[in-house]
């Protein structure tokens, strides 16, 4: 029998980290010994995560390959499933299938600069990118990090960003949409905040992830500073059930965003429709 | 069916002229000789598509839910089964009567293509066309034309129709049909099967509703389905299991035989709609009969009738067990 | 495939007798007259009915239950679950009287169930069935599988093929699977007397006059229409159900579902259609495809379009079950015809 | 989908009321209050009116196995919000007609009046029903044949 | 939204549940049940004990959710809200769950299967409790004016009671006069004093006081509206006028019947014990030699079981005034048993023996016999003491019978919507703990109409009622439990199917002024009207519309539970 890919491992929360008032992040080891060590991934890639009896939803993996130990998922409550994960407490046991998708090219990418934008929940896949290049950190020239949430208290790991400042040759620049008291960081929209920053396309990629339409004006903008398309990589959001390409409902095109995505190049965007 | 396509195509020529409608909502020709599908028309100057024939089998009360932002008025023909659809959608508040403009048909019947190829023992491909001739309906076929009286080939809802001319209109083209001669029991179908006993009803129904593949055209196609979001669609809670399995059939048809319970004017077209050849008009029609022996109620005749359970009197009927 | 076709008869007066012998070691699947014919499980040769042009559901039900269970879990004392995945059948299942577009239809599933994932529950049963065939002489009229190469006489896809040619049926394994299967029941196969071939010559007779649509180049033709006005009015007129989706041999979409109960519960799949709103619905609220309109437009474009650019062959065999059963009569033959035309341009 | 239901030896139905708060349910206490013995097979579920109980709710019970189902309203003329049990009782009329006529026998669902001052009434309801769905036997929504 | 963490306390209620359900098993059985973080056992959940409890757990396990299994919601709900809200939790986030009357009590022979039961009915509770919201309840002012219903010393009391407050009172009298039933009376039993003096001061002090509004004769035609905000409307003398009143107060009195029995109605020398008064009162009695006087005629028999109370005490004074009135007179009462309790009504029945009346007890299986054509001659009565039959002579036989319901008791009921109990009297909110309310907020009840009652207990009854009355007058407004009915304009289609169930016309249909629906027709709900009944939920087809406290989920996750599903 070749393996079912439709049965989950049984995973235990170790911990849970609120983010914000509706992300948490879970910290997941999967039952069995060494089996956490196994579950190979690549930064951007997913997992089914299920509450058996509740269902199942796609989640991209937010830790990175380069830490072993436990897989970290930040979810936000926004459906039964994620209601119900954010129902559990640490020891529960949850199912785990995959990883599934395609990932971050970070091996093309190396020597050169990163670009990471990330709105909202957007920075969990670039938490993944971030820290795994932190970790291989000889391999890449400049990091610059642009992330913006609508408040500051919508921002997610901001107990890493000192880590993350003290990174060599590596910028973390934060916005809100609107700011409080408190708050002396930018504020404005991710789109716009980038383009005052302005940073230069050269041997740079950029990776982005975020609500779409963030997507599609950092994207705009990246175009007007001179971006080349094939090194504008995104991520792609659809409704997605089996994860493997079988069910149908996740395609934009001839692509399935499970199977093909959930990364893309502007440059492989530009082929599919625009839907 | 005295009136021809032609009547239709003028008169809706007219009202686009007359600048009284903007859409139109009719029939025109099928993929083949023995289908009509709908029509949509924005303007006079293609009403040629359009055909009346009795093969209009198509409720196309439904369509004016779609249309309901459209600029201008939305015309629309209607037979009379279709008609009591209107006036459901007109209670319910679904339609604003001054921005639909009804034209009705008298129908004296619409043909059921399998019987009709039954009786005549061809095929699809041989029917060139059917007309309306009063108590038979004439066929041409490739090999000439054929005779078939009307109550060996109509569809079942047709057979005890008690309102073959609409009910409510803005202008009737040809006459109006009183009633028809084939009319007799509108529920021996129902009463046949209030007989068994509740073993049998038990095997009966579950044979038949476990064929239901839920592809919910029974209600897609019914125009007083018309919830924007399903109570079967939703989540919270969670009324059905997306499990196809017999329990849960019976759950899905006895919620949504409930939920026409005073709407459905017998159009018949679930039961056209759905491939599995289910009867559910069986179910429709029975409470269609408790609701006009218990409280007197026919749905779909008058706007201003208030529905059956909305209402009570004191003296209902107060025996239980 | 057999190098040599090794060709049998069968007499039709000893059908229900070989039916009655498969349901003995297999599970048999086989039309079965409802209101419409459909392919059911039998228990014997009885139920059968062979008076059919084709079923109103396709037998892909037989890979690919509307309704099937994944898995059953339990809960344990620990907070935790055990998972028991669901055991396959486990006897061989012979699906007879299949006919050439739905057993083409097999070949379109597969390439969608087998690849980098394989899905074990649809592939553990297309591996333990052997499809036998039945040479379809009189198509319906909504029918046009010619228009995909399809030979609805033949036996391309099938493991063996029976041919009505009278009084008798001529037998024909094209696979191993079927010839080791005619052994088995060998005692039911005599030689044919010679002139079979002659008579469903004949037979075949009809089908030149079937329907045989231009699809050289529907996926390039189609790629323009995307977003344009053609898919408006279809769009309206679609009701939005699912009977094309369901009643289709070549649709796979489904969606999966959990059961919750005291003691545990389980994970099932289930049929779904594109044509349901919630089909591409997030949890945000977001919907892809908010319209009928995109939706249908989705169906048409993954049929003659997407399926292609992925496997290099057309969603469609030609089985004309969504013409027959389309309650609006949307029709995939119209559309092609349009689109292959070039009528389908947008205003 | 799973049936991890256990086989039970000695059939005991299950049924439910949905009680009337301010009869049915008062009904039931007094019942209690007057130590009124009666058969253990009924739970309650109060609402506010016998007439909150949508048929949705009686099919998805009866669907799920439950073996009876009553709904416990006011006398005509009693009803606290004057006409509630009147619109229960159409509707009633219609859902138990049709139930019967896909084979749901009559007794398993049933619409009484009890009032707040029938502790004794409450009783003989509860017994009553307890035994005629106990001569029926279990509740076969599906047709296992 | 927070996780749900459900706390659980099971009541022993001392022996009452504990004697009979295994407590600790359901204990053990709600701490697995989903989202119970704690469950605990109380001796009494209600009492200070328990309370401070529930209180304490709040913080401790920081509950968010919590049911008691205890008694019923009828009595105890506001305690048990109360203390989640001291606690911090908001009072609606509290579910209750009945295995005392609905469990304990009535399955005390069977402790496996209360057991079973009890554990059953605190899971469906916790499935409701795990969707249960949080609630604001909805203020309304209460117009500061009270009407009452009947010119009785009853309604009299309440009436000046309230007006003596301060607050406005209508009072609606069907008689020309005040008085009521007093008015027929002769004398005041224990106090042996004409009722003239008591009525006298009492109508003077109604008719005289600037706070009273009379509407006499008149009576109620009709009546709409919720507690702080009623239209009565009121036929006076062939005119209709209309009142606005906070609360009602029902004294609408009883009368007394008139029987079939004894050649009542057939002979003139049968009077009841009412007519006897009237003519004593009238000075119309004449001669009289021997007195015979049967108790309980009418009353205590299969058709009429109640006992009317007063009738034992009536029969006493008069049979005493008739020895009073002839010394030489015989005057007997035949009873079944007698009423006296108390030390008043004990010593005043020793006072009648003193004075030579004599008492006979019969049975109803062996009822005294008139005899007499003409008139009655004699009565012949099974004395069950003597164990034989006496014969007494008799020229004047008076009948004891109890008090009735008046016959306009159904009509009003239904204007007010108040509930008619066995026999026909009112029946309160609940016979112990709210014993001149009805369960219809800002309805009250004193007096005869809901029970016999002498003199004293409809006075102190008026004034309970009109004390009870005047907390929401005093308070000028009064909050509506939050199980009012909410509408999702998003899903809600206009249908109006909601509009057409609602009995208190709280639904209408209007445009919705919410961002992005500006210009769909929607219902929305008057919650000052909104009574809470759930119609509307149950008749929405696509339940657009819900009841708080009663949503479909929370009432489809009880179904769930019970039936074994999650």
């Amino acid at each position: 029998m070749t393996e079912n890919i439709y049965l989950p491992r049984m995973a235990t929360i170790q911990s849970m980290r609120p983010e914000t008032i509706d992300i948490t992040t879970f910290r997941v080891t999967i039952d069995g010994s060494d089996e956490t060590e196994r579950f190979e991934y690549k930064s951007g890639q997913f997992a089914e995560v299920s509450v058996p009896g509740v269902g199942e939803a796609p989640i991209s993996i937010s830790s990175s390959p380069a830490r072993p130990g436990a897989i970290e998922f930040s979810i936000r409550r926004v459906g039964e499933l994620t209601n119900a994960l954010h129902e559990l407490k640490p020891g529960d046991k949850i199912g785990i299938r995959g990883p599934f998708g395609n990932f971050f090219p970070l091996e093309e990418m190396e020597g050169r600069n990163l670009l990471i934008i990330g709105g909202g929940i957007g920075l969990a896949p670039l938490r993944s990118v971030i820290l795994n290049v932190f970790d291989n950190r000889a391999k890449y020239g400049k990091i610059d990090i642009i992330y913006g949430a609508r408040s500051p208290q919508d921002l997610v790991f901001t107990s890493e960003y000192e880590e993350w400042r003290k990174v060599d040759n590596t910028r973390l620049c934060l916005t809100v949409d609107r700011g409080d008291e408190k708050w002396q960081g930018n504020v404005g929209l991710v789109p716009t905040f980038l383009k005052e920053l302005h940073p230069s396309p050269e041997n740079t990629t950029s990776i982005t992830c975020g609500p779409p339409i963030m997507i599609k004006f950092v994207i705009e903008a990246l175009n007007e500073m001179g971006f080349p398309s094939e090194h504008i990589v995104t991520t792609l959001e659809r409704r997605m059930k089996c994860g493997v390409g079988k069910c149908g409902r996740c395609n934009i095109g001839s692509k399935y965003v499970c199977l093909d995505g959930p990364v893309f190049t502007l440059k492989q965007l530009k082929e599919i429709p625009s839907d | 069916m005295k009136t021809s396509s032609k009547e239709v195509q003028d008169s809706v020529k007219k009202l686009f002229e007359d600048g009284r409608i903007s859409h139109f909502i009719g029939y025109e020709a099928g993929s083949d000789s023995l289908r009509v599908t709908p029509c949509f028309l924005k303007s006079g100057q293609t009403v040629s598509r359009l055909v009346w024939n009795p093969l209009c089998a198509n409720n196309l009360a439904k369509y004016l839910l779609d249309l309901r932002k459209v600029e201008g008025k939305v015309g629309i023909l209607v037979k009379g089964c279709d008609s009591r659809s209107v006036v459901e959608l007109l209670k319910e508040n679904q339609i604003e009567r001054d921005r639909v403009f009804i034209v009705g048909v008298p129908c004296s019947g619409i043909v059921d293509g399998e019987k009709l190829l039954a009786v005549l023992g061809i095929s699809p491909g041989d029917v060139v066309a059917v007309e309306d001739g009063g108590d038979a309906f004439l066929v041409t076929t490739r090999e000439g034309k054929r005779r078939v009286r009307k109550e060996q080939v109509l569809r079942g809802e047709c057979l005890v129709c008690r309102y073959p001319t609409p009910v409510i209109y803005d202008v009737l083209l040809g006459e109006a049909i009183p009633s028809l001669p084939w009319v007799r029991d509108d529920y021996s179908l129902v009463r046949e099967l209030e007989e068994l006993s509740a073993e049998e009803k038990a095997r009966y129904w579950n044979r038949e509703l476990s064929q239901c593949i839920r592809c919910y055209a029974c209600r897609n196609v019914c125009p007083v389905c018309n919830c924007p979001e399903c109570i079967f669609d939703k989540k919270a809670p969670r009324w059905l299991s997306k499990a196809n399995d017999i329990s849960e059939n019976l759950v899905y048809h006895l919620i949504r035989a409930f939920h026409v319970a005073g709407k459905c004017v017998d159009c018949g077209e679930c039961e056209r709609a759905c491939p599995m050849g289910i009867p559910l008009r069986r179910l429709n029609k029975k409470v269609e009969k408790d609701l006009l022996e218990l409280f007197g109620y026919t749905a779909g005749i008058d706007v201003e009738q208030q529905p059956p359970l909305t209402k009570y009197q004191v003296g209902d009927l107060d025996e239980f067990l | 495939m057999v190098n040599q076709k090794k060709s049998k008869v069968i007499e039709k007066g000893r059908l229900t007798e070989l039916l009655d012998k498969l349901t003995q070691g297999y599970h048999l699947i086989a039309p079965v007259q409802a209101k419409d014919v459909s392919f059911r499980r039998v228990e014997s040769g009885s139920e059968v009915t062979l008076d059919y042009i084709n079923s109103v559901l396709s037998p892909k039900n037989a890979f690919f239950s509307q309704t099937e269970t994944l898995f059953r879990f339990f809960r344990d004392d620990n907070r935790g679950f055990q998972i028991e995945p669901c055991v396959e059948a486990d006897r061989e299942q012979v699906i007879f009287g299949i006919r050439p577009c739905d057993a083409r239809s097999l070949r379109l599933m597969d390439m969608v169930f087998n690849g980098q994932y394989r899905d074990s529950y649809y592939l553990d049963k297309r591996e333990k069935t052997t499809l036998i065939g039945l040479a379809c002489f009189e198509p319906d009229e909504t029918c046009f599988c010619p228009t995909f190469g399809i030979d609805p006489a033949s036996g391309e896809d099938v493991d063996i093929l029976f041919s009505d040619i009278g009084d008798r049926y001529l037998v024909e394994a094209s696979t191993e699977k079927g010839a080791a299967l005619l052994d088995k029941f060998a005692g039911f196969f005599v030689e044919p007397r010679g002139d079979e071939e002659q008579l469903r010559k004949a037979r075949k007779a009809g089908l030149a006059r079937m329907k045989k649509l231009d699809v050289s180049a529907i996926a390039d033709k189609m790629a323009p229409l995307y977003g344009g006005d053609y898919w408006d009015s279809i769009g309206l007129k679609c009701l939005g159900c699912g009977i094309c989706t369901y009643l289709c041999p070549t649709c796979h979409c489904f969606d999966i579902g959990d059961v919750n109960l005291d003691e545990g519960g389980g994970r099932f799949r289930c049929w779904d259609s594109c044509m349901f709103p919630e089909f591409t619905l997030m949890a945000s609220g977001e919907n892809p495809r908010p319209n009928r309109k995109t939706r249908i437009q989705q169906r048409f474009f993954h049929k003659l379009k997407y399926f292609y650019d992925r496997n290099g062959e057309l969603a469609c065999v030609g089985c004309g079950r969504c013409i027959r059963y389309c309650p609006v009569n949307i029709d995939i033959s119209q559309i092609i015809e349009e689109v292959a035309s070039g009528k389908a341009g947008n205003d | 989908m799973p049936d991890i239901k256990e086989v039970q030896t000695e059939f005991k139905p299950k049924i439910l009321a949905f009680c009337c708060n301010w009869c049915a349910y008062a009904g039931a206490d007094l019942a209690g209050v007057s130590r009124f013995q009666m058969p253990t097979n009924v739970r309650v579920i109060r609402v506010m009116c016998s007439g909150r109980v949508p048929p949705e709710l009686v099919i998805r019970a009866l669907a799920n196995g439950l073996d009876g189902v009553m709904i416990l309203g006011c006398h005509p003329g009693d009803c606290h919000y004057s006409e509630g049990n009147y619109l229960t009782r159409r509707r009633a009329h219609v859902l138990k007609r049709l139930l019967s006529y896909i084979g749901i026998e009559p007794e398993r669902f049933q619409l009484r009046w009890v009032s707040a001052a029938e502790g004794a009434k409450f009783s003989a309801v509860v017994k009553e029903a307890t035994d005629k769905i106990t001569a029926l036997g279990p509740n076969r929504w599906v047709d296992k044949k | 939204m927070a996780a749900p963490r459900i706390g659980v306390f099971i009541c022993h209620c001392g022996t009452n549940i504990g004697g009979i359900v295994d407590v600790p098993e359901v204990v053990d059985y709600a701490k697995k049940l989903p989202y119970v973080v704690h469950a605990e056992a109380n001796l009494y959940t209600c009492s200070e004990e328990g309370i401070s409890a529930i209180k304490e757990a709040i913080k401790e396990y920081d509950l968010n959710r919590v049911v008691v299994a205890s008694c019923t919601p009828r009595t105890h709900q506001p305690l048990f809200r109360n203390a989640c809200a001291d606690a911090g939790l908001n009072p609606y986030l509290f579910e209750f769950v009945n295995i005392r009357e609905h469990c304990s009590w009535i399955h005390m022979h069977d402790r496996r299967e209360a057991t079973e039961k009890a554990k059953e009915l605190v899971k469906m509770g916790v499935a409701k409790a795990r969707w249960l919201e949080a609630q604001e309840e909805f203020e309304s002012g209460v117009y500061p004016a009270a009407m009452v219903i009947g010119g009785g010393v009853a309604g009299m009391s309440a009436a000046l009671n309230l007006a003596n407050q301060g607050f406005e009172v209508h009072l609606v009298e069907k008689e020309p006069e005040l008085g009521g039933r007093l008015l027929k009376l002769n004398r005041i039993f224990t106090i042996n004093k004409a009722p003239d003096e008591l009525v006298d001061s009492m109508v003077k002090a109604v008719q005289g006081h600037s706070k009273i509004k009379l509407h006499m004769p008149a009576v109620v035609k009709a009546a709409s509206g919720y507690i702080g905000n009623f239209d009565v409307s009121i036929d006076e003398d062939g005119q209709e006028t209309s009142v606005k009143v906070g609360v009602i107060i029902v004294a609408t009195g009883a009368q007394v019947l008139e029987p079939e029995l004894y050649s009542y109605g057939k002979l003139d020398n049968v009077l009841t014990q009412l007519g006897l008064e009237q003519r004593l009162k009238d000075g119309k009695l004449g001669e009289f030699q021997n007195v015979v006087m049967i108790n309980c005629v009418g009353a205590r028999i299969p058709e009429r079981p109640y006992c009317s109370r007063l009738c034992c005490m009536t029969a006493i004074k008069n049979a005493a005034l008739m020895k009073e009135i002839n010394p030489k007179a015989q005057v007997y009462v035949l009873h079944r048993d007698l009423m006296t309790y108390g030390v008043e009504f004990e010593e005043y029945y020793r006072k009648a023996r003193e004075a030579g009346v004599r008492f006979i007890r019969y049975t109803l299986s062996n009822p005294p016999q008139v005899m007499g054509a003409k008139r009655v001659e004699a009565v012949k009565v099974y004395d069950e003491l003597m164990d034989m039959e006496v014969e007494l002579s008799c020229n004047l036989l008076v009948l004891a019978t109890p008090l009735i319901p008046n016959a306009d008791n159904e009509e009003l009921s239904k204007m007010l919507k108040v509930p008619i109990g066995d026999g026909g009297f009112f029946l309160e909110a609940h016979v112990k703990l709210r014993p001149v309310e009805f369960a219809m907020d800002g309805i009250y009840v004193a007096g005869s109409c809901r029970w016999p009652a002498d003199i004293k207990e409809s006075i102190a009854q008026g004034y309970a009622a009109a004390s009870e009355a005047a907390i929401p007058l005093r308070q000028g407004a009064v909050r509506v439990e939050a199980i009012t009915a909410t509408v999702d304009p998003k899903t809600c289609k206009g249908c109006g199917t909601c509009v057409l169930v609602c009995p208190f016309d709280a639904i209408e249909l209007k445009e919705s002024k919410i961002k992005g629906l500006e210009g769909k027709i929607v219902s929305e709900v008057n919650a000052a009207l909104c009574k809470g009944c759930g119609l509307c939920a149950a008749a929405c087809p696509n339940r657009a519309i819900q009841q708080r406290g009663f949503t479909d989920m929370q009432l489809l996750s009880m179904v769930n539970a019970l039936s074994g599903k999650r």
